[in-house]
């Protein structure tokens, strides 16, 4: 472990911190040093501490021992205002907007340019805002509010507000979760930027590759102690995840080769105004198909069509050869549609509910006859389901009974899984099933999809991780503003013919 | 892992569950009995206590389903319009030579109407309900009086309006408090042992997420509306029967005091938390509390100030013995994983 | 079905007093009596029982004030309930509503309380004693009358009452019309009745309400002291003054500047601490057996002197007083 | 929307941005433009059934009578707006009123010296308000319910069945609610400035907009270190210090002060505030919404009088009225956010 530490100072320090929640202890004796000029990466498994470290660095928390160090100072941060004022901009790992203000005020938001007189300049605050999207090269506008935006426009815009802030210290918690290899790449090219001019930053993600671009060292934690620091020159991947998991990785796309079955689900000229238009295609059982697109491109909206959250204004669905009325999720589930929604804080999971009734509450029915006669759910029956269901997905949890916020975010996704495959549906939608899941785990949620597809189940599967779609998928079907533009068999597709009909270039050649 | 930490953290989290709400406002409640019986003789006696619990009757009833709605993450301001229009309707069918015993379907389905329209807005047009039914109290409260004007009609049938002042034979129980006690029953296994109630806490606490798993949000909102409309069109009736007299203002501001009582047992306005068991609690608080003072000749306004009191003490009280536990536990971090 | 002809109307033989009275005993010392009026801050109401209270302190009776900070129909019955578990004597009561406190009012003179009601009436069944602090009859026509005479027999008028249910009030107005018939009052036209609520705000507006929705509006009537002191006060402010008439019942202390600026010429009241005086009195005289609250029997009040009890068991305090600038600085209440 | 891959995509978006944020301008305007057109048609309605309804009295009263509902909409626009509520803002309204009519009865005190002691009451109502709801995190409902309670027993213990009566109330209190300056009432002049300082604040000052940000996202204000418990404690401070300053003015206007004169005002200011447009979950509203809001409510009373509308009509119109209110705005932005989808600048 041989650090070769420049001669300053780190910029910012934990140094042998601790923290715990209850009787989680999330962090033991953790250093992590942050120098100027570097690109630092913080690499472990899901729930091993990472978002910890940044909101101890944030100030949202205080280490129970250990110090935070500015410039070799310890600091006390007293909560967020304190960790901005001393320069750290922060990105968290689930975006925190203002719903209703604009997009250029939640990025200035409290810093917003003023006139002379010391009232809000909106002018100048909007065209500062449109110059970090340029930067950015993404077209957002700044005026309209943020509610409504996708997941990824809604990091776009945390990572505006954060570059925006010129700080001494940048966090990113995995900031390239939701986004594609477009966004990606140009938040690169601003984070080198911002590392040339001297910034440091620490950067988390699950895709390991990213790591390996963008950054020059890295901590790996483990169930919260910290494992090591070291350089990324001569590491190779499987010795970071030997690190973050103490074991050797699984093949990472276990894909089964199944004879597909009859249809289960048929998409017929699907059209929502405005969002998407004549979208058809089938799935069939044993079948894994990939929707791939660029962000924004309205997969997710396709989704959310089908299992009828949203309505459609055209158009046909059929789940095993019968008509699912508009907008009927019930009806959905009845047919055998299950769903795990992208944004899991907000659809996928109720935060506060306890873990065992977050997996219930999708089979409510069902467990009311599983606990005998009369319509009373039994408790027991509830909890001996669910924790079926935690153990099968491996699931890092204390209590069945804490409210499924404490989870760390890869194992709240797992109980997302569960919570769905618990239905057992006959058709599986999962959109970005494994965004912010570590890679151990990566590998189970895809040996169980494959597994799931293997007993007969068709999934469709929205994802913006291009290897995964590669590597699970049997069919990749290509969205392209609003428009399926190609369907590509396994054979042939890569990640060229993939990105071409994703940005365009192939639109109409293909199409189903 | 799992299983080990399991294990340590029951006890940390025993403790937490201790200070809850409804586990005060219990405690409390436990207090101001005993309390009440040392104090003065005349409040322990069966008599007081029958008629203290016979008088909560209304607020009592109509508390049920607003638990149920609070939970759910929604609020019926209206309830007291709609009990005091049920009442007007009464009197007004009563005079206009009706049948008592056609008079109660009637004021029954008119509850409900009233229910199902706070409802449609809700649900239909995506309306909060604070705001919906802040506009309905004034439409139902204004309906009443239109129906019935300056008028107070009384003289209602004796065997009905019997029913709503005297006991279950041979019991100290009367009628109302043992009906309130059979819908509690009945609304507490709701509440907490089944679907639908799993289904309410996911809505009060995320209604999107509960909406993705499949669960009926808008249909379960209309339908506990119209549930408040109609019991409080019955809590209508029992009023006019218990004090004998339908009038338009009949119930006014008793809104407040079901919404106090749900509060005071520990509801989380937001939606999402809570325990019915609280607020049966809550409900006996205030009414025993408030016999208690009167028998004392305490004042009314003293009887405010000690309901306000009450009311900011019960939320304060976790909060701050939170506070103090945390205080405590960051003391001594290294104790925690022993 | 039970229809309102097929019910026996509720109990009205309910406790009739079966006892014969004793004009001569002596008033018993520590009698416990309680007051309990619409609304405990109603400030009229408040001097009324005050003067009850003072009268009980002259036989040596334990007297008090007790009640509901609002005027809901409902809000006193848990009050009486509360008097009957402390075994009061006697309880003196102004009711919201004539119905909705029956029921316990029967209960408590079941337990042997005597009831007294002043100022507003109960059912007649459910009292000893109605202290009526005027003939109502005699109010409500001598209110017309005295308009009559304020604007020279001729003009629209409205009345300004307070809540749409109280008793008394109602009971004026149903004697005001009745005297409207009379031919003397051709020219005089009732045009509205409106409701302040007998809150001073709502009084307040309802008097502009009024004065613009009824231009050749002459005159008002408020048989309220809430409502003559708002719609004085409006009227005095306004360009209505010395235009539009204004009286009814009001307090010499509330009306006095009124009548000085010559927004209201004439109104009358009755004394608000005889009212209580008399009730107290009534109350004593019950509990010791002196009265039984039968037609013709004969009430003993201090200083007040007699009082016979008349038919329904009223008895009548006097006329209402006419106050005017001649005479309302002998006044102080 | 080939601007992805281009570089500069500055220039093609903020275009296709003007036209929509025009309509979600309009939309945001409209608000106070719906408000303000029911209001204009229903005094034209009336006028021509009723002149005499624009008559200069007819005028005055109404701004008379919808002041002081607007101060207190505007305070309880800055609480509601944070994501909280005041529910004891009449209680406070009537203590101030009845402890400054008996401080200032039978003296000669004058404006300022009310003004100050009831601003003072209604500060300190609001600074507990504010303190147990910021600091202690409690629920704003609950514990302003409580306060309610308490300030409204208060309130009759110290009035003890005892009225303030106008006749007493020095005259040069009792002008600050009947005089004018230059013939418009001093009321109105005191309620508008107040909400033009408040409305232009929470506007065009950072700290303004954090007011909005806090009722928002809560979460997000806390990451973004917004100093919340300041805010809302601000926030309750104002609403408290504008209920004080209402109680002076209701002292002023009507004189004669029975306990707790303002009773059952909460909800009329609430109304006001929803029926103006302030979303009842924070974040969204402007006090001049609010304060039409108040416009609306008390013209509405005052027309159903002048049109001689049976009085029982009335609370059930103002009941459907608010309902109407609500859902047409609802329906409009309902309305305007499907035609923002179909004209989807990303797929345009
Ligand atoms: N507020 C909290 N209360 C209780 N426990 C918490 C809280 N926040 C985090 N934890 C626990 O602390 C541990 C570390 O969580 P953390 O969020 O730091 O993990 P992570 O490394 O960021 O994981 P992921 O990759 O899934 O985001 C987990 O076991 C989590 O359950
Ligand atoms: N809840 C929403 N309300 C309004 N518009 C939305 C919502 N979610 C997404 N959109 C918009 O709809 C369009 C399509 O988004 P969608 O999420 O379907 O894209 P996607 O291809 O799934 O990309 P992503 O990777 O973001 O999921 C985008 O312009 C997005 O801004
Ligand atoms: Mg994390
Ligand atoms: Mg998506």
């Amino acid at each position: 472990m041989n650090t070769s530490a420049p001669p300053a100072p780190p910029r910012l320090a934990l140094v042998d911190v601790s923290k715990a929640f209850g009787a989680v202890q999330a962090l033991r004796g953790v250093t992590v040093e942050l120098y100027a000029g570097e690109v630092h990466a913080l690499a472990g498994e899901n729930g091993a501490g990472k978002s910890t470290v940044v909101k101890t660095f944030a100030g949202v928390h205080r280490p129970d021992s250990g110090e935070v160090r500015l410039d070799g100072e310890p600091v006390v941060f007293g909560g967020p205002a304190d960790a901005q004022a001393a320069g750290v901009a922060v990105i968290y790992q689930e975006p925190t907007l203002f719903p209703d203000l604009s997009v250029a005020e939640n990025i200035f938001m409290g810093r917003q340019p003023r006139t002379s007189l010391g009232r809000i300049d909106r002018r100048a605050m909007h065209a500062a805002a449109a110059d970090l999207f340029a930067r950015l090269g993404v077209p957002l506008d700044p005026a309209q509010p943020a509610r409504g935006l996708s997941i990824a426009d809604q990091q776009v815009v945390e990572i505006a507000k954060a570059i925006s802030r010129d700080a001494k210290v940048l966090i990113m918690d995995e900031p390239t979760a939701a986004l594609t290899g477009q966004e990606v790449a140009r938040l690169f090219a601003v984070t080198r930027t911002l590392r040339e001019a001297g910034c440091a930053i620490l950067f988390i993600s699950h895709r390991l590759e990213e790591i390996f671009e963008l950054c020059q060292r890295v901590t790996t934690l483990r169930d919260g102690t910290w494992v090591g620091t070291e350089t990324l020159d001569g590491l190779t991947t499987d010795d970071l995840v030997q690190r973050m998991v103490g074991r050797e990785l699984d093949d990472l796309y276990p894909k089964q080769e199944v004879a597909p079955g009859r249809v289960a689900l048929k998409v017929s000229r699907l059209t929502r105004e405005g969002v998407f238009t004549d979208v058809s295609f089938q799935v069939r059982r044993g079948e894994i198909v990939a929707l791939a697109g660029l962000v924004g491109a309205g997969r997710s909206e396709v989704a959310r069509a089908i299992f009828g959250v949203d309505r459609w204004d055209a158009g046909e669905v059929e789940v095993d050869g019968r008509a699912l009325p508009p907008a009927s999720p019930t009806a959905a589930m009845a047919a055998g549609l299950a769903f795990v929604p992208e944004d899991r804080r907000q659809q996928g999971l109720v935060m506060d509910m306890s873990i065992e009734r977050n997996m219930g509450l999708t089979q409510l029915r069902s467990l009311r006859r599983a606990s005998g006669p009369g319509p009373l759910i039994s408790r027991r029956v509830e909890r001996d389901r669910a924790r079926d269901w935690a153990l099968r997905l491996q699931l890092k949890f204390s209590r069945l009974s804490d409210p499924v916020g404490v989870l760390s975010g890869g194992n709240q996704q797992k109980v997302v899984l569960a919570k769905w495959l618990a239905t057992e549906p006959s058709v599986l939608i999962v959109d970005e099933p494994t965004r912010g899941i570590d890679v151990g785990t990566k590998a189970e949620v895809h040996r169980l999809l494959s597994e799931l597809a293997a007993q007969d189940m068709a999934v469709l599967m929205i994802s913006s991780d291009l290897p995964e779609v590669l590597g699970m998928a049997d069919r990749v079907l290509v969205m392209h503003e609003g428009r399926l533009v190609a369907e590509i068999p396994r054979a042939e597709a890569t990640e060229e013919s993939v990105m071409a009909a994703a940005t365009g270039q192939r639109a109409g050649k293909e199409a189903a | 892992m799992a299983e080990a930490t399991g294990t340590v953290r029951g006890k940390g989290a025993g403790a937490g569950r201790f200070v809850r709400w409804d586990v005060v406002v219990t405690a409390l409640l436990v207090a101001v009995f005993f309390g009440g019986v040392g104090i003065s003789p005349d409040f322990g006696n069966t008599d007081n206590l029958s008629f203290a619990l016979g008088d909560l009757g209304e607020i009592a009833l109509i508390a049920l389903p607003m638990t149920l709605l609070v939970v759910c993450g929604q609020v019926d301001l209206s309830v007291a319009s709609v009990l005091g229009l049920a009442g007007a309707l009464t009197g007004w069918l009563w005079n206009a030579g009706w049948a008592f015993e056609t008079i109660v379907p009637v004021v029954l389905v008119v509850g409900v109407v009233c229910g199902l329209v706070n409802g449609l807005l809700v649900t239909r047009l995506g309306l909060p309900s604070l705001a919906v039914t802040i506009g309905t109290l004034s439409l139902y409260r204004g309906l009443a009086y239109v129906v019935l004007g300056t008028e107070a009609v009384s003289q209602f049938p004796a065997q009905y309006a019997e029913l709503t002042t005297t006991n279950v034979p041979g019991t100290p129980i009367p009628y109302q408090v043992a009906l309130f006690v059979l819908l509690a029953v009945v609304t507490a296994l709701v509440l907490h042992a089944t679907g639908v109630g799993r289904a309410l806490f996911a809505i009060g606490a995320q209604e999107d997420a509960a909406f993705h798993a499949g669960i009926r949000v808008k249909r379960i909102k209309l339908v506990l509306f119209v549930v408040s409309g109609l019991v409080a069109a019955f809590a209508g009736i029992v009023y006019t029967l218990r004090y004998g007299s339908a009038r338009a203002d009949n119930g006014v501001g008793l809104e407040l005091a079901v919404i106090a009582a749900v509060l005071l047992g520990g509801v989380d306005f937001d939606g999402g938390k809570g325990t019915l068991g609280g607020v049966i609690s809550g409900v006996l608080l205030i009414g025993l509390l408030r016999n208690l003072l009167m028998l004392n000749d305490v004042a009314t306004e003293i009887q405010s100030i000690v309901t306000g009191l009450l009311l900011i003490v019960s939320v304060l009280t976790p909060r701050l013995a939170g506070v103090v536990r945390e205080r405590r536990a960051r003391r001594r971090p290294a104790a925690a994983p022993a | 079905g039970t229809t309102k002809d097929s019910a026996n109307s509720g109990g009205g033989a309910g406790a009739a007093s079966t006892a014969s009275a004793n004009p001569n005993a002596p008033l018993k010392e520590g009698i416990k009596l309680a007051f309990l009026p619409k609304q405990i801050n109603n400030p009229y109401l408040t001097l009324v029982d005050k003067a009850g209270i003072s009268a009980a302190g002259e036989y040596k009776g334990e007297a008090k004030e007790v009640g509901p900070s609002d005027a809901s129909a409902s809000s006193q019955v848990s009050y009486i309930n509360t008097l009957v578990q402390q075994r009061q004597d006697a309880i003196l009561i102004s009711a919201n509503d004539p119905n909705a406190v029956c029921g316990p009012l029967q209960q408590a003179r079941q337990r042997g309380i005597k009831v007294v009601s002043y100022d507003s009436d109960t059912a007649p069944e459910c009292r000893d004693v109605f202290i009526n602090q005027a003939a109502s009859e005699e109010i409500g026509r001598s209110q017309v009358k005295l308009l009559a005479e304020l604007m020279d027999g001729e003009g629209e008028f409205a009345v300004l009452s307070a809540t749409a249910n109280a008793t008394n009030q109602n009971t004026w107005i149903k004697y005001m019309q009745e005297e409207l018939k009379k031919p003397e009052y051709a020219k005089m036209k009732l045009v509205k009745i409106a409701y302040g609520d007998d809150d001073d705000q709502k009084s307040f507006q309802q008097t502009q309400g009024l004065l613009q929705a009824y231009p050749n509006l002459k005159g008002i009537i408020a048989p309220t002291t809430v409502g003559i002191a708002a719609a004085a006060r409006y009227i005095s402010g306004s360009q209505y003054k010395g235009k539009v008439v204004v009286t009814g019942l009001g307090t010499p202390n509330q009306m006095r500047q009124f009548v000085k600026d010559g927004t209201v010429e004439k109104f009358q009241l009755w004394n608000p601490n005889d009212l209580g005086y008399l009730a107290s009195y009534a109350a004593a005289a019950l509990v010791s057996g002196q009265i039984t609250g039968k037609q013709g029997e004969v009430l003993k009040a201090g200083r007040l002197g007699e009082r016979t009890v008349g038919a329904n068991g009223e008895i009548v305090l006097g006329p209402p007083f006419t106050f005017e600038a001649s005479n309302i600085d002998q006044f102080d209440f | 929307m080939t601007a992805v891959v281009e570089q500069p995509p500055a220039q093609p978006k903020v275009k296709a941005g003007g036209g929509e944020r025009g309509l979600i301008d309009l939309v945001l305007r409209f608000r106070e433009a719906g408000i303000l057109g029911a209001l204009v048609v229903l005094v034209a309605v009336t006028t021509v059934i009723n002149p005499r309804f624009l008559s200069a009295q007819g005028v005055e009263d109404i701004f008379l009578n919808a002041s002081i509902l607007a101060l207190l909409a505007v305070g309880q626009t800055l609480v509601v707006v944070t994501r909280n509520i005041d529910l004891s803002v009449g209680s406070v309204v009537g203590l101030v009123a009845f402890v400054v009519g008996d401080f200032v009865s039978g003296t000669q005190h004058g404006v300022l010296v009310a003004v100050a002691l009831g601003v003072a009451i209604g500060a300190a109502c609001g600074l507990v308000n504010g303190l147990l709801v910021s600091f202690c995190g409690v629920p704003a409902l609950v514990v302003t319910l409580g306060t309610l309670y308490v300030i409204q027993g208060l309130n009759h213990y110290i009035a003890h069945g005892e009225q303030i009566s106008a006749a007493e109330v020095p005259g040069a209190i009792l002008s600050l609610g009947n005089g004018d300056l230059l013939g418009i009432p001093y009321l109105p002049l005191i309620s508008v400035a107040v909400m033009l300082a408040v409305g232009y604040y929470l506007r065009s000052y950072s700290s303004g907009r954090e007011f909005y940000a806090i009722g928002s996202s809560p979460e997000a204000a806390r990451l973004a270190g917004i100093p919340i418990r300041r805010r809302v404690l601000t926030a309750y401070l104002a609403a408290g210090v504008l209920a004080g300053l209402a109680g002076t003015l209701w002292l002023a206007r009507f004189g004669t002060v029975v306990a707790d004169p303002a009773r059952g005002w909460e909800l009329d200011v609430v109304a006001a505030v929803v029926v103006g447009g302030v979303a009842i979950v924070g974040g969204v509203g402007t006090v001049y919404g609010a304060a039409l809001g108040a416009l609306l409510i008390t013209t509405i009373g005052s027309v159903l009088v002048v049109l001689k509308i049976n009085p029982f009509w009335q609370e059930a119109i103002v009941g459907l009225l608010l309902l109407l209110a609500i859902s047409a705005d609802r329906l409009v932005a309902l309305r305007l956010a499907r035609v923002l989808r179909k004209r989807n600048v990303r797929h345009g």
